[in-house]
């Protein structure tokens, strides 16, 4: 039973009150994109046992979509971040690094 | 092998059954294998048996990370069932089916195979349409489920609440022959029939990394040490993008955790296996008596084998409107399983970009069900080098041409 | 026999004596007692029968690892199976019944395994019942099946009511011991928001009945001093009757308060689920005692050493009068000394250790009790109860030196942990090989969301076995604890126990060492599942050497008490039988919840009426007071039909369906979604989200568009309407207004974040109502108040002003295919309007029609319905709604996914229209026939149908459905399957059945 | 014109804490970022308070505005005088990007009052009362529906969707249910 920490409206939001959304910083493809592109946006996920970027949305509070950094081995949260982000904060990245030696980064 | 029967038992009986055998060795991997099968689920110990059964290879090799059966093959509900919408899906439950109805004889183990019904209730118009359009596509597929009325459904489960108010059974798509079996048996009966054939079971052996060489797989490095191989089937379910990833492809697969629960073992009260999409609630009863519930799964990927209680809250919820008496029953065990989405909820058995590497994954929640077809097929690939007519459209290349295999219709929630 | 004291029982108030009832016979009791107590001071040792060989079964503990004492508690619609008697607070009339045996308790058919046990070892059922194989199905399974379970299922529903509430803390500390209360009053102290839950009704765990001496008092007064402390702490919530269930990852807790369970029927709910957020939880759930393996060691007056203790001590009654007492530590000799203080006979201490010189073996002796050290139990005699013992050496085989009569036996095997809080979410345990006992790992404890520790273990529960010990090392946790919270520990008064010096435990998994097959037959391991010795021994010669694999296999510790007994004791002797270390073998994962939780509380108040959310439109009430029949769409309920006296739904439909086209209509569409989206871009918004041009639509006007996924399915339909230069509102079905809210506010928030557009779901704002048919202008002009001619209002524009009095927009919209308005109005005002509609149209015969009669007349329009022509796999092209996509549009949500060589192919099912031959209405759900079969030797289909309805209007079947190559064979007939095997045939004509030039929707 | 009506027409339940569904109330959603120009002047026009700082609510009398996220607000006011309040919003930020629409009809409203009011809420709301600041609006779930709240006046005042009325009254009896008191 996650918490997650809204950067919006800054309440420590349950599971319960969350919607997850998925693996964030997707590129979308449209028209025009080749049929390999338009896959990988569609469905190839990395689905890491470890550091996982997704999207949550803030459904019964200020509903607002929001990013998070979390662990998916240990469930541990690294933090939360807006979600018009085209990539992880900076900071972020390198707490996670700080505690995570051997992650090889968000990309 | 001794066989097991009645008299075997008498015998043992007699020297207080120290005469007992091994079910399956317990060897050190060997340099170098025909196969290797990294897995030692249902599926990938099925996939191993139909490959000496139907093939006739038995060099092989089962690599298992923990125990085997550890994954959701020892940690579901056991439902058993075929009446699928897509004639892709049909055909492969039905096959799995039809090979658990004589599975026990085949495998000289009885796995308890119960067709003892199941059930589908439709609780709205719509669904109840959608179960009609199920059971026809079913008569042309020759699979044999009905449409009963809501009297039928509550002569088959005399406990079902099926005045509502808020979701009256409007009527159920019916699978007399669908069931459950005992899931540890499944794996333990494949594990000796494997064994007996020669192969090596091996476990606590965790695959640390795949060796290839110009777009062939040439090994595997395990923590037992690396051990060569000319052929590669992966089938880890949870696990599949972490084998992916090792062999340097990338899967169209979320991890997510599944729940489920069990209650106090009481007499039995429910004969069939029951199943309320409208409300997210399935539930049979066990031979031991306990009721096995299936939850929801959470959202969000989790390689964790824990789940959020809200999907087992939400479960319950509907169970209790749909059969009131299991209010006062209590919970037992609770657990989570990681099971593996891909992007139409359909399996994958697949080649690969590697050459002689083979897929089996994407079994998301019905993956016990499929144990022996998906084997079956599974190894029709891995010995051949191209699928069978079983195996054909669960490639992984469907998702590029949008050839979905979408079972949203017919089952709305996890089965 | 066993008995009532005449003096003692801190527990019981001898001035309240209650009556109980257990299988019929009327016991007596008094307040205070457990169930189990009240039955053992009336001599009822033989409470149950085990689960496969139906062996007699006594008590065995006194809390909640109780394996054997499990009753039907209570009747009809308070019937509840499998309820522990050492766990449940004995009340006056008491109803309770004893399980699984026939026909009854002391003669029971099913003991008849119990001769054949030596056929019947661990997991036989796979090796055999094989051959024939129909007979599994028809003959072995429906006798298992008929064997199976304990406790009888309920047969009616729970009378009583069940809440949940939340709550959060700093620290929730699990287990009111002497451990939990120290840890509460450092952390309570320190500020910190402590929650302090006990299982029991009572505080201060085993230490009173231990004797623990606390700051030179009995433990009891410090327990009272302490409590009264943290009672002044407003800041610390006490608990009893509350068990903690389960630790979830990110510190939550659920935990089950029993309110009232032992006051059924008062009113209050029965039992509350708390849902408690914890920055940290501190696990002081302290010890369990463990069962020793020796022949005969399940016979009913077999109990564990504490457990007599408990019963003596807490409730004043005698298991026996002459009680052997057995063990391998020094602990049990507080139990001799405690029945000899009581006056009862303990003929011999059997200690399976060499020496046993410690201080309470010495004083047990100084009170005349004989001590056998180097000894075993080499069997228990007797049936329903125990009879005597037979001693033999520890050393041996077995061979008997000498027997012992006794009417009971408290055994010993050392005391494990409870560590099932500090599992749930990983956390990890070692090995105390001194102790022998698996213990808390500080070092791997489970984590919490920011990679800190979650739960600290404290007291019994983290070894700390002794009161002296528990004191200290929860006094330790306790500042941890308060540390872990970045507060400041203030200074405490930490409890001083007066430490008795104890010998060290020896292992010992099996008495005699060297017991020979005959007698590991007899020993269980699992009381409640029947698992012995030998049938670990046999999982692990089979080669099942996983843990995991050995408990499956033997079904050792997935009783009723998930191997709370059994669970070490078992994996000892695997670990021995496969030459292995214990800690090498490893435990079986712990899951919650740590007892069984009522199903019924889980749920908490969601049931009846408020089991799920039900939405009402502000004319709900005036449906249900016509006797609508309704219909669950979403979580609303819409009128399905409005049957009159005497007809059926199917007449219903036909009538409203007839008088509609022929007068008008009323239709309540409140449930119909309704999103405003405005600003600078809004117009290029709607045009990604619609596949059709949204940006072009003029203002006043209304426009039919389509939304599809990113993978170009078709996901929603609706009318658009422009209200202003930068102002749309955007019409979506019943059930997908919030949908399709959170798929408009995904896009701008997460891709298109730079774009000025703000959307607001105003759904529930409006009630809208259709006004249909032939007659619907006659019936808003007699309303007044606004120009709904057709010169004025024609078809797909709207008007805002006032209706009768009320403020009104008026759309020309009909999905009916009649002349149509549908009005939307404050919600506030719905009612009203509906009600004036029904008085202004009567004179024209307007009647209310519902959503099935909807569904008939837009089929025969040949309208398309979310949800019947579409499935999730269906594209607007198979339906013939190119117009409606636009081919200048660079760009819409699904227009690359529909790009797709499948999705692209020429070969899909496109909708049309079918016509059975014979009027007849083809089934819902049929196939379309082809010719010969498919790889998988399936009969072929080249299309179905998707919506099939008998046409009251055309007196005839019609249909829509998705034919391959569909438009172009029109005139052709086709065949449907059927359920009962036959076919139908059915022309392919124009699903557009009825004024295929709109004459009437325009008029 | 007829009176508008409330979803409930004013239930009540007396338990060990008093539940009553008031209202009509006059609701405006207003769309906008804080920092679009006039809109504190705006919202000072429509209800008379100052900007609401985040996830407060700010009174003035009977009229309030709160904080629902970076970009929205909530107004209160009589229902009566919405349709003024919107034709004033919509002239004072005549030309800015924002969006303001009349919900009070689809919102229905409850007090919750007496000592133990905050109890009836805490089974319902996973939401940490204790942790909510004075003046705090708190949107989080009620049993199975969204809700937002805040504490003021010996009670809590619970908004939640019209449609849903029927629901959240049962649930608040449920919770209320005299015996049932936590502590």
């Amino acid at each position: 039973m996650l918490i997650l920490e809204c950067p919006y409206c800054g309440v420590k939001a349950e599971e319960t009150e969350l919607q997850p959304g998925g693996e964030a910083h997707l590129k979308r493809f449209g028209p025009g994109s080749s049929p390999e592109d338009f896959e990988a946006y569609m469905f190839a996920r990395k689905n890491p046992k470890g550091v996982h970027f997704e999207r949550w949305r803030h459904a019964y509070g200020c509903g607002k979509w929001f990013l998070a950094a979390r662990c998916t081995a240990t469930l541990e949260v690294f933090g939360t971040y807006p979600a018009q982000s085209p990539e992880p904060p900076a900071d972020l990245v390198n707490k996670i690094k700080a505690k995570r030696p051997e992650w090889k980064g968000w990309k | 092998m001794k066989r097991y029967s009645v008299f075997a038992i008498a015998r043992e009986a007699l020297r207080y059954h120290t005469g007992w055998e091994r079910a399956w060795r317990s060897p050190d991997p060997k340099p170098a294998y025909d196969a290797i099968i990294i897995g030692a689920g249902g599926h990938g110990l099925a996939t191993a048996y139909y490959l000496g059964k139907n093939h006739g290879i038995t060099n092989v090799a089962i690599l298992e990370k923990g125990w085997l059966g550890g994954g959701n093959s020892g940690r579901n509900t056991t439902i058993i069932r075929s009446n699928y919408l897509q004639d892709s899906s049909s055909a492969i439950f039905e096959k799995a089916r039809s090979l658990y109805e004589t599975m026990s004889q085949d495998l000289n183990y009885n796995v308890m195979f119960s067709p003892r019904g199941l059930l589908m209730l439709a609780q709205t118009h719509h669904e109840a349409r959608g179960y009609k359009r199920t059971v026809h596509a079913n008569r042309l597929q020759g699979v044999a489920t009905e449409w009963i009325s809501p009297q039928e459904v509550k002569k088959l489960v005399p406990i079902i609440n099926i005045d509502g108010p808020r979701y009256p059974v409007l009527g159920a798509q019916y699978q007399a022959r669908g069931g459950t079996a005992r899931h540890d048996a499944v794996n333990w009966g494949y594990a000796r029939a494997c064994s007996d054939m020669g192969m090596d079971v091996i476990q606590n052996c965790e695959v640390t990394a795949i060796r290839s060489e110009n777009g062939m797989v040439t090994g595997v490095e395990t923590t037992r040490g690396a051990i060569s191989c000319k052929k590669l089937g992966i089938v880890v379910a949870g696990h599949s993008g972490v084998l992916a990833e090792m062999a340097g492809f990338r899967l169209p697969i979320e991890s997510m955790a599944l729940q489920a629960l069990v209650s106090e073992p009481i007499k039995p009260c429910i004969d069939v296996v029951v199943m309320a999409n409208t409300v997210h609630g399935y539930i049979s009863q066990s031979d031991k008596g306990e009721l096995v519930i299936g939850g929801g799964t959470d959202g969000f990927n989790n390689y964790t084998q824990r789940g959020s209680f809200q999907h087992i809250e939400e479960t319950l919820r509907a169970l209790i409107e749909t059969f009131p008496i299991i209010s006062r029953v209590k919970m037992l065990r609770q657990w989570g399983g990681i099971v593996d989405m891909t992007g139409d909820r359909s399996p994958i058995i697949s080649k690969t970009p590697l050459g002689n590497c083979f897929i089996n994954c994407g079994w998301g929640t019905g993956g016990f069900k499929a144990i022996p077809g998906s084997g079956w097929a599974m190894a029709e690939l891995v010995a051949k080098g191209e699928p069978g007519p079983l195996a054909a459209e669960f490639d992984m290349w469907r998702f590029k041409e949008g050839r979905f295999i979408d079972e949203s219709v017919a089952a709305g929630v996890a089965h | 026999m066993s008995t009532r004291l005449s003096k003692g029982g801190r527990l019981i108030d001898r001035a309240h004596a209650i009556e109980i009832s257990f299988n019929g016979k009327r016991l007596r009791g008094y307040r205070g007692d457990t169930l189990s107590a009240a039955l053992l001071a009336n001599d009822q040792m033989l409470v149950g029968r085990s689960f496969k060989y139906h062996r007699p079964r006594g008590i065995v503990a006194s809390g909640a690892e109780e394996p054997n004492a499990l009753v039907n508690l209570g009747a009809g619609a308070r019937a509840e199976p499998n309820q522990r008697t050492t766990t449940t607070e004995a009340f006056d009339g008491l109803v309770a019944a004893s399980q699984n045996h026939w026909p009854s308790l002391d003669y029971d058919i099913g003991a008849v395994n119990n001769l054949a046990a030596r056929f019947l070892p661990a997991g036989f059922y796979y090796k055999t019942f094989i051959h024939p194989r129909p007979a599994w199905k028809h003959l072995f399974e429906p006798i298992i099946r008929r064997s199976a379970g304990l406790g009888k299922a309920p047969a009616e529903p729970d009378a009583d009511r069940y809440e949940q509430v939340y709550a959060h803390c700093d620290l929730l500390v699990a287990g009111g011991g002497i451990a939990g209360l120290q840890a509460a009053l450092i952390a309570g102290a320190a500020g910190a928001r402590v929650m302090l839950l006990e299982q029991t009704a009572h505080w201060g765990g085993r230490a009173p009945v231990d004797g623990d001496v606390i700051d030179g008092k009995p433990a009891e007064e410090w327990i009272t001093a302490t409590l009264d402390a943290l009672g002044k702490m407003e800041n610390v919530t006490l608990k009893t009757r509350c068990m903690v269930a389960g630790v979830y990852d990110h510190g939550y807790v659920l935990a089950e308060e029993r309110v009232a369970d032992h006051t059924p029927g008062d009113g209050r709910p029965r039992k509350r689920l708390w849902r408690i957020r914890a920055t940290r939880v501190l696990s002081a759930t302290g010890a369990l005692e463990r069962p020793l393996a020796f022949a005969g060691n399940d016979i009913p007056g077999v109990m564990l050493a504490s457990a007599v203790r408990d019963y003596v001590g807490n409730w004043a009654v005698s298991p026996g009068d002459r009680t052997v007492v057995v063990t391998n530590n020094d602990d049990a000799y507080r139990t001799a000394i405690a029945l000899k203080e009581a006056g009862l006979e303990v003929p011999v201490i059997v200690d399976a250790r060499a020496q046993a010189n410690g201080a309470l073996p010495q004083k047990a002796r100084a009170m005349g009790i004989r001590v056998e050290a180097g000894r075993a139990i080499v069997k228990v005699k007797g049936g329903k109860r125990v009879t005597g013992v037979a001693l033999g050496l520890m050393a041996g085989e077995g061979a008997v030196l000498e027997e012992i009569a006794c009417d009971a036996v408290a055994m010993s095997g050392g005391w494990s942990p409870v560590v099932h809080l500090w599992s749930h979410c990983g956390g990890k345990l070692t090995w105390d090989r001194a102790r022998a006992m698996f213990r808390p790992d500080a070092a791997r404890p489970p984590l919490t969301q920011d990679g800190s520790a979650l739960v600290i273990a404290a007291g019994a529960a983290n070894g700390a076995l002794t009161g002296a010990e528990a004191l200290a090392d929860a006094a330790e946790a306790g500042v941890a604890a308060v540390k872990s919270l970045d507060l400041k520990a203030k200074t405490t008064p930490i409890g001083k126990a007066e430490a008795v010096e104890e010998a060290m435990i020896e292992p010992v998994w099996m008495m005699p060492q060297g017991a020979k097959a005959s007698l590991r037959m007899k020993m269980w391991l699992d009381f409640q599942n029947d698992v012995k010795v030998s049938d670990v021994q046999l999982a692990a010669r089979e080669g099942y050497q996983s843990v995991e694999h050995t408990k499956r296999y033997t079904t050792l510790g997935m009783a009723t008490d998930q191997g709370k007994l059994s669970n070490i004791n078992g994996l000892a002797i695997l670990a021995d039988a496969l030459n292995e270390d214990i800690p090498a073998v490893g435990t079986t994962t712990f899951r919650p919840p740590y007892t069984p939780v009522t199903i019924g509380a889980l749920v908490g108040e969601a049931r009846g009426e408020i089991f799920q959310p039900l939405r009402r439109t502000p004319m709900q009430g005036w449906h249900e007071a016509q006797g609508a029949y309704l219909e669950p769409v979403g979580l609303w309920r819409r009128p399905y039909c409005y049957p009159r006296a005497g007809e059926t739904h199917e007449q219903a439909v036909n009538r409203e369906i007839l008088n509609t086209r022929a007068n008008v209509g009323l239709l309540d569409a409140s449930t119909l979604g309704k999103i405003i989206v405005r600003g600078p871009d809004a117009g290029r918004f709607l045009d990604m989200l619609y596949t059709n041009v949204m940006s072009s639509l003029p203002v006043g006007k209304c426009r039919y568009g389509l939304m599809c996924n990113e993978q170009g399915f078709l996901s929603d339909d609706g009318v658009v309407v422009r209200l202003a230069e930068d102002t749309w509102l955007c019409h979506t079905t019943s059930g997908g207004a919030d949908r399709i809210h959170g798929w408009m506010e995904d896009w701008l928030q997460c891709e298109w974040w730079d774009w000025k557009v703000y959307t607001a779901n105003v759904t529930e704002q409006y009630a809208q109502i259709a006004v249909a048919g032939p007659k619907a202008r006659l019936v808003l002009e007699k309303l007044g108040g606004m120009d709904v001619s057709k010169e004025t209002m024609p078809f797909m524009t709207f008007a805002e002003g006032e209706l009768a009095g009320i403020p009104a927009r008026v759309h020309r919209i009909s999905f009916s295919g009649e002349l149509s308005y549908e009005i939307a109005v404050p919600a506030s005002h719905g009612l009203a309007l509906w009600e004036k509609l029904v008085a202004a149209g009567a004179e024209f015969g307007v009647m209310p029609y519902g959503t099935e009669a909807m569904h008939i007349m837009r089929a025969e329009k040949g309208f398309i319905m979310i949800g019947d022509e579409t499935d999730g796999t269906v594209i607007p092209q198979d339906l013939g709604l190119d117009w409606a996509i636009s081919k200048k549009k660079a760009d819409f949500l699904g227009k690359r996914g529909q790009e797709r060589t499948y999705l692209a192919s020429p070969d899909r099912w496109k909708l049309v229209g079918f016509e059975t031959l014979d009027g007849s209405v083809i089934p819902d759900g049929a196939y379309v026939l082809d010719a010969g079969t498919n790889d998988y030797g399936f009969r072929k289909a080249q299309g179905r149908v998707t919506s099939t309805y008998h046409s009251p209007t055309l007196q005839k079947g019609i249909a829509m459905g998705l034919l391959r190559h569909g438009p172009q064979r029109m005139g052709e007939v086709v065949e449907f399957n059927t359920m009962a095997g036959g076919t139908v045939a059915a022309r392919v004509v124009n699903p557009v059945f009825l004024d295929p030039n709109g004459e009437k929707q325009n008029g | 014109m007829a009176e508008p009506v409330s979803a409930l027409g004013g239930a009540v339940f007396e338990g060990f804490a008093t539940v009553r569904e008031i209202g009509p109330l006059g609701m405006i959603t207003l769309r906008a970022k804080p920092d679009v120009p006039g809109l504190e002047a705006a919202v000072r026009g429509a209800v008379g308070t100052g900007l609401p700082a985040r996830r407060q609510m700010d009174w003035a009398k009977d009229r309030g505005c709160g904080w629902m996220s970076p970009d929205e607000y909530l107004l209160i006011l009589p229902h009566a005088e919405v349709g003024r309040a919107l034709a004033g919003i919509e002239a004072a930020l005549k030309g800015q990007h924002f969006l303001a629409v009349d919900v009070s009809d689809a919102r229905a409203v409850f007090r919750i009052e007496g000592e133990k009011a905050d109890q009836v809420l805490r089974k319902l709301a996973p939401a940490d009362l204790d942790a909510m600041a004075p003046g705090e609006l708190r949107r989080s779930r009620i049993a199975q529906v969204a809700g937002a709240f805040w504490a003021g006046e010996g009670g809590y005042t619970l908004v939640v969707f019209r449609s849903v009325a029927g629901y959240v009254m049962g649930v608040l009896t449920h919770s209320a249910q005299p015996g049932s008191e936590l502590a």
